[in-house]
């Protein structure tokens, strides 16, 4: 009886593993291999000819070193930024943090062509800034944003937010007694961060830099808007000018540069996995959300007021234009009382119907792409912990590749895979929501995955195998042990799947049909026509719509927390 | 539940843990597993829970494979409780559903206790004299409470076979004795077999029906208590389980010249053949006396540790060092010239002893 | 549903069943024609793909590679477009019976698309920070304007590709006429809108802009002014074509003739754009196609100049 | 290093985990903290290290406050070590890195640590038996080697207070021994002030210079080892550390009637007033004797447990269950009848070698 046992367990996962492969193959492998399959065509078949002339245009190496700058730059900078908020808020004594918390996710949810028109204007020659500066000694002058620096900053501030969320959780569940330890070793508390509390905290450091790193890939909208005038091409704007120059193999141009992109990211992933290799997993412990620093008044208030200036800075600034813009009957009028009104608001929520249609709609395909990426997601973050194999590694790899391509061209990918998935059968999947639901599970599950991971590195084996000695291996498993332990990082992932998701644009504005239009759409199309003011008073709508999710949101896990976590006796 | 260990190895790496583990365990058997630290003994028990799988060999219980190296039933088949060296509470849960985690899955429990579930955690939770703290989470545990509930954990559901590792090492003699009784007392109400790892010999000797001494990965003597402290069959076993000084010297059939000197001569009877062999007398600290009487072995006073209801010496030996414990009736200071002898009374005690427990 | 159309029974026009139109009209714009449309033909249940060109070609391009375009009629910014599709043969040739009240040069001989209406790339000036309004597209040259000129980039605009070839082989401008441009510091940025939301704001002071986005901020209030310079203007013409494999030709066929009709042609006036029929009013603020002065070039010659165009341009503009 | 606990207090939630403690560590003493589990002890222990602070009352380190309600001293500014009690080794260092740590970075390390900062890993490594362990990660360690790394990192950088929670509670009695020594051999050359919690009160007997005995977050008594053994003061120090049978009786002077019984009297000199006055006598396991000779205490012996050396005996007398060691030279059964005597010769021997060690 026991042996059978022995064969059944062996059975079942056979079932679990096919499926999940099967999963991976048709989202992830299909379409990559389609861009790759792409890159290699030409009329007369199979052919490297693509990456000769690509490679050997000096263009193309000229671009790669603008992405690399602004890739590595902007995600160092997000990194700092985000260990630094991540540091703030789960170790020290200052007030306020719940709402510090949403000050730092506002630059994600804010659409990044509010964000770089905000700074541009901040930072222009007779901006804001411009005037602080001249009070200042010395003829200093605000940063040109139309260069690198500028790109590099702007994708930075947008990005931090990325690397806060994953590491403020796993820096709260490293015991305190590990910074003690090394404390009574003499060592000061910088040197016990940069020795414990730094390497302990890799995990969600390397997956908030990760992702960081391949958003900052991918990123169309600041080096489209820096970039250009600036003369500055990096990849992503690069592939776009390529396929919407339609001459003659523009696609396959595009593709061949996606895969050198792609090369890019996974480059990315190797360097997370090397950082991540001598990570071990701590003693398991829940959220310690008691401060660990407690600073004197004084001391506390100089923090407070630094990091408050900050937020103020990189939330107020784009908050502020989005908001003045809206109000204002027509662009360009100075923001005046005689020319405030309500009317775009009035236009886009009472005369359009498109803009409520399209909160409808993100919302539905962010919630759905949410929960179902939460389950795939924690599943294979799950068994790229447990069992750490060539295979559970490789499909860690691609999974993150779709969100590092630019948006355009997985919706090419998207396409050519899904519009016949075998030559001649159409499941009539392209052209309804369905493509859409698809795409983002496609280009958003890396999100879920790493946000997972990180928290599924913090769990210790034995955690588990006390749970299976008790008896339970299955559903009990989880709902009582595994997940309330992962939960604030998967969590945090499902965060960031469902903002991006809400907010998506490229992918998005290739596989839209009539109907299914997005909150992205809806601001892109009000922009391309020339109605600033209509998308600032969407954004602003959907800005809002957020902060109330996120309301609803709170509660709702305050109410799991009571009821679920800590005083479920009921079965 | 019988269990056997068949030939069972576990490399990690390059490291060996175990090798050539060989052990049975019978229906209710109490077996406690005693050896140094870092001998493999929690590798032994991960095995036994289903945590590892080994590197060759096989664990059968019930006469069914239940793990080689090509598969293993998971723990949770396996009818088992453990209580971890490291304790692996869950941080998130109080005291009170740690202790009814396992009533509520374990799926080999009996049905009165799914019936009096409640009525059970409160009795556990008694036993742990952690019935007051109930409501705590484990960061707000002191060790030894921590440990109480990893014990009570395991505890509670009754299993067939209990591994236990280390249950007691943090609390104090007091309570660590009145453990000591529950845990025997639940032996002898359910029957469960239980393995017993320990660093304290006291408690293999008190506790246990078989002892298994370990050494780096094998397994240096299986026996009852009384075999495994009279009767030692390596000197490891005889100097790690009663402390022997382990004596150089000459056997002549069951009579000993220690230090090959003639003139004095120990009668050795209850000394095994193998360490006959080895040309070495076990002497445990106990059955060795200190006096000015000339006719013993010669020696010096080289330290004198006061521990209550005795004093324990070092005399130095011919360049060895003896420890030898006296009680508190006659006293000498270092650097004093003793005399060595062995207690006559003390190997007939243990021979006669031995029908006894 | 090509074959229920064929059948003339029930409906009063005959003409019925789905039509998938792409095209790169602002939202609303393409919203109020389809409305317009379909209450005439009731029975065509229009399915709108919106967005920019250069997605909806690439979107198409992409259908066409996977296997199946599903696109039925087209409309998108400039003839250079239709003319790529028309070399790949996507294109299905109609020649509707409106055209004969539309300008011939603006219309494909070969029947394979039309113009849909006018839209000039002219001069956008703040009235805040230019007093005296310029007549000319020198101004943008001119050491008052340093540093203060914006116009779109032909690497993401489809119009401002076109126009850089019509400047180009134009005796008055040429490609001397854009490295000036560079000397006196123009700035290039992605599309029309950024270019008038900076003049709007007063980051610049001149732009180069088509002229009914302007027409319709001014309306509204923004301090801009929009201005036809005397030189002349390139005009796009939205043209319309029908996709080679359109299911439903029949639906496909009304809705070319509906958007060239006379009702059509008024809407889009009404809409906000000039009409490119002849005997149409303009609205408010904007010139008729019969008062511009159009300059043009030949189209096949653009496109096929296309891509060196634009890498002329490059080794201007770039660093 | 000196160092004064002043009237402190630490409060959890509700909790009173520490009440009015008052001690003072002398430069150079070595101090152990005895007591049951969850008594204080590490409580005690975190507030002198600078990890929390006195809810009130204040600590003093070389005349200076480093603690009060208000503000204190960051642990790394106390030239202090510590062993806790869960260890809290660093999971992403190897064992060498461990020992490493503390001695680039303590703050008050001394010149030729500076300079021979690795012949000092190497030295340590040995002294704890890890040098071959040295290239291990945390989580390739066995239990006893975690709590050696966590020992050996406190140790190395010869801080001027060391704070060691349980630092042996995981090793075997060996190796344990072999620690010990090297523990007390430290504490002789580096003169640093030591304070050892401990629930094995034979450790706490053989090493410290003072005791302090702990229960349920007061302190119970303060002395020498031999006060606390002997003399204790409070019952619950006789039996917490004496495993004392606490008799009731009337006493007369220095004179004990056992259950105010006039025909038996025991002589109580060494019995300390505190108790005398409570109507106790604190007798010892072994300070019992039991026989069949009559004239003592009538009991019948209800359990033995045979503990290799000797034999646990408990007997019940007056329906109270005393514990009574004795040697193997006579053996009793479970219902017999015997008689209980006070040792004669055990008072006097205490009281000869109070000037002893
Ligand atoms: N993952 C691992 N990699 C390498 N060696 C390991 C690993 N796990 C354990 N070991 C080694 O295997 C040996 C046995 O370990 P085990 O934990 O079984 O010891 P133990 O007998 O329980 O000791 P203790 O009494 O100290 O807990 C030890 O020497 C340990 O260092
Ligand atoms: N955070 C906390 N909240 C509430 N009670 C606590 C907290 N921390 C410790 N305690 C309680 O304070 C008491 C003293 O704990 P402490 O850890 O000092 O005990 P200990 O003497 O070290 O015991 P052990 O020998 O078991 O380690 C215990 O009863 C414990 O339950
Ligand atoms: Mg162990
Ligand atoms: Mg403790």
């Amino acid at each position: 009886m026991l042996q059978s046992f022995v064969h059944r367990v062996h059975h079942q996962n056979k079932w679990w593993f096919l499926i999940g492969v099967l999963f991976v193959v048709i989202f992830f492998v299909l379409p990559i291999f389609r861009l790759v399959f792409l890159s290699f065509s030409s009329e007369g078949g199979f052919t490297f000819e693509n990456y000769t002339s690509v490679l050997q245009d000096r263009s193309t190496w000229k671009t790669i070193e603008n992405t690399l700058y602004v890739v590595v730059g902007s995600s160092i900078i997000a990194i700092i930024l985000g260990i630094m908020t991540a540091w703030v808020v789960a170790y020290t004594n200052i007030r306020q943090k719940k709402l510090i918390q949403l000050f730092i996710f506002l630059p994600f949810i804010i659409p990044s062509y509010i964000t770089t028109l905000a700074w541009t204007q901040f930072m222009s020659k007779n901006g804001f800034f411009a005037n602080l500066l001249s009070l200042l000694p010395g003829s200093l002058e605000p940063m040109n944003m139309y260069s690198l620096q500028g790109i590099i900053f702007v994708m930075g501030l947008s990005h931090y937010p990325l690397v806060y969320l994953l590491t403020v959780g796993v820096l709260r569940k490293i015991p305190r007694d590990l910074e003690y330890a090394a404390r009574v070793s003499g060592s000061s508390k910088w040197q016990s961060f940069k020795n414990i509390t730094l390497p302990l905290a890799l995990p969600g450091i390397a997956s908030g830099g990760f992702l960081a790193f391949i958003a900052s890939l991918d990123n169309f909208g600041i080096p489209a808007f820096l970039g250009i005038p600036g003369n500055i091409r990096v990849l992503s704007t690069y592939i776009y000018e390529q396929i919407v120059g339609l001459g003659p193999n523009s696609f396959e141009r595009a593709a061949t540069l996606s895969v050198i992109l792609g090369l890019i990211a996974l480059t990315g992933t190797f360097i997370q996995w090397l950082l991540l290799k001598k990570s071990k997993n701590n003693e398991t412990a829940v959220e310690d959300k008691e401060p660990r620093f407690l600073f004197s008044k004084r001391k506390r208030l100089t923090i407070e007021l630094l990091l408050w200036s900050f937020l103020l800075l990189t939330t107020m600034v784009p908050l502020f234009s989005m908001l003045s813009a809206s109000l204002i009957k027509a662009y360009g009028l100075p923001f005046t009382p005689e020319h405030i009104s309500l009317k775009n608001y009035q236009f886009v929520l009472l005369e359009n119907q498109k803009a409520i249609t399209s909160l409808k709609n993100s919302a539905n395909l962010a919630i759905i792409t949410t929960i179902f990426c939460l389950v795939a997601g924690t599943g294979i973050a799950y068994v790229r912990t447990k069992k750490p194999s060539i295979l559970s590694k490789s499909l860690e790899m691609i999974i993150g590749i779709p969100y590092a391509l630019p948006g355009t061209v997985l919706a090419l990918a998207m396409i050519f895979a899904w519009m016949e998935p075998i030559p001649g059968w159409n499941p009539g999947i392209y052209g309804t929501i369905m493509i859409l639901l698809i795409a983002y599970v496609t280009r958003f599950l890396i999100l879920q995955v790493r946000g997972s991971i990180t928290a599924f590195m913090q769990v210790d084996p034995s955690i588990e195998e006390a749970a299976r000695v008790s008896g339970s291996n299955g559903f009990y498993k989880w709902k009582q042990i595994l997940l309330p332990l992962i939960i604030p990082g998967v969590i945090s992932g499902a965060l960031l799947v469902f903002l991006t998701a809400l907010t998506e644009l490229t992918v998005s504005s290739l596989l839209w049909s009539s109907g299914t239009e997005t909150i992205g759409l809806v601001i892109f199309n009000f922009e391309q026509a020339g109605y600033s003011t209509y998308s600032t008073a969407f954004s602003c709508i959907v800005v809002l719509f957020i902060l109330l999710a996120f309301l609803l949101l709170s509660i709702l896990q305050k109410l799991w927390d009571r009821r679920v976590l800590y005083h479920d006796h009921s079965n | 539940m019988t269990t056997q260990i068949k030939n069972v190895e576990k490399i990690f790496g390059s490291f060996r843990a175990l090798q050539q583990i060989n052990l049975d365990i019978n229906e209710g058997e109490f077996v406690a597993i005693l050896g140094p630290s870092g001998c493999g003994k929690t590798t032994l028990l991960r095995l036994l829970a289903g945590f590892d799988s080994p590197t060759s060999g096989e664990v059968v219980m019930k006469n069914q494979v239940v793990a080689d190296e090509m598969s293993f039933l998971p723990p949770e088949k396996r009818n088992i409780g453990m209580v971890f060296q490291s304790f692996a509470l869950w941080p998130h849960m109080n005291v009170r559903d740690h202790i009814r985690f396992p009533l509520k899955h374990h799926q080999f429990l009996s049905e009165d206790l799914k019936k009096g579930m409640d009525f059970r955690v409160d009795e556990v939770l008694k036993m742990v004299d952690m019935y007051h703290l109930g409501e705590r989470m484990p960061s707000e545990l002191s060790g030894g409470q921590k440990q109480r509930v990893a014990l009570a954990r395991a505890i509670a559901p009754k299993p067939a076979l209990l591994l236990m590792d280390e249950p007691l090492s943090s609390l104090d003699a007091e309570l660590r004795m009145s453990m000591r009784k529950e845990i025997q007392q639940l032996h002898h109400l359910t029957g469960a077999s239980i393995v017993y790892v320990t660093h304290d010999q006291s408690e293999a000797l008190a506790m246990a029906d078989k002892i298994v001494v370990m050494n780096k990965g094998i397994i240096e003597q299986v026996g009852t208590p009384k075999e495994i402290y009279s009767s030692p069959t390596s000197p490891f076993v005889a100097s790690f389980v009663g402390k022997a000084n382990l004596i150089q010297g000459k056997w002549e059939g069951t009579e000993f010249y220690p230090f090959h000197q003639h003139a004095i001569k120990w009668d050795g009877t209850s000394v095994t053949s193998e360490l006959r062999g080895e040309n070495i007398f076990p002497a445990r600290p106990e059955q060795l006396k200190i006096s000015f009487r000339e006719g013993g072995l010669k020696g010096v006073i080289t330290n004198v540790q006061y521990q209550g209801k005795e004093i324990h010496y070092t005399v130095t030996i011919e360049d060895e060092q003896w420890v030898i414990h006296q009680d508190l009736d006659a006293m000498f200071s270092i650097g004093e010239e003793v005399y060595i002898h062995l207690k006559e009374s003390q190997t007939r005690a243990v021979k006669k002893q031995l029908h006894f427990v | 549903g090509s074959e229920e159309s064929s059948s003339n029974n029930g409906s009063s026009t005959g003409i019925e069943g789905d039509l998938s139109f792409y095209t790169s009209q602002p939202d609303e714009d393409a919203q109020k024609l389809v409305d317009a449309f379909t209450e005439k033909y009731p029975d065509v249940n229009v399915q709108t793909y919106r967005s920019g060109t250069e997605e909806v070609i690439s979107k198409i391009k992409a259908e066409q590679k996977a296997g199946d375009v599903q696109a039925d009629v087209l409309l998108v910014a400039d003839s250079v477009t239709f003319e790529d599709l028309k070399e790949e043969d996507l294109l299905l040739e109609y020649k509707s019976e409106e055209l004969s009240e539309i300008p011939s040069n603006l219309v494909d001989p070969d029947g394979m698309y039309a113009g849909t209406k006018v839209m000039a790339t002219a001069l956008v000036a703040n009235t805040a920070s230019v007093k005296e309004m310029p007549d000319s597209w020198n101004v943008l040259t001119d050491d008052s304007a340093k540093g203060k000129t914006i116009m779109p980039s032909p690497f993401y605009s489809g119009a401002a590709a076109y126009n850089l070839g019509v400047f180009t082989r134009n005796e008055a401008f040429g490609w001397d006429y854009f490295k000036s441009l560079k000397e006196n510091e123009m700035t290039v940025t992605k599309g029309n809108g950024a270019v008038l939301q900076a003049v709007a704001d007063g980051e610049k002071s001149y732009g180069m802009v088509v002229d009914f986005i302007v027409a319709r901020a001014k309306a509204e209030g923004s301090p801009v002014e929009l201005i036809y310079p005397k030189e002349g203007v390139p005009v796009i013409t939205e043209p319309i074509g029908i996709m080679k494999d359109a299911e439903n030709e029949a639906a496909a066929k009304a809705f070319v003739d509906f958007v060239l009709s006379e009702d059509g042609q008024e809407l889009a006036a009404e809409i906000g754009y000039t009409p490119i029929r002849k005997g149409v009013d303009a609205p408010e603020g904007l010139q008729t196609i019969d008062e511009m002065n159009v300059i043009g070039a030949d189209i096949s010659e653009l496109y096929q100049a296309k891509e060196d165009d634009k890498k002329e341009f490059e080794t201007i503009f770039g660093q």
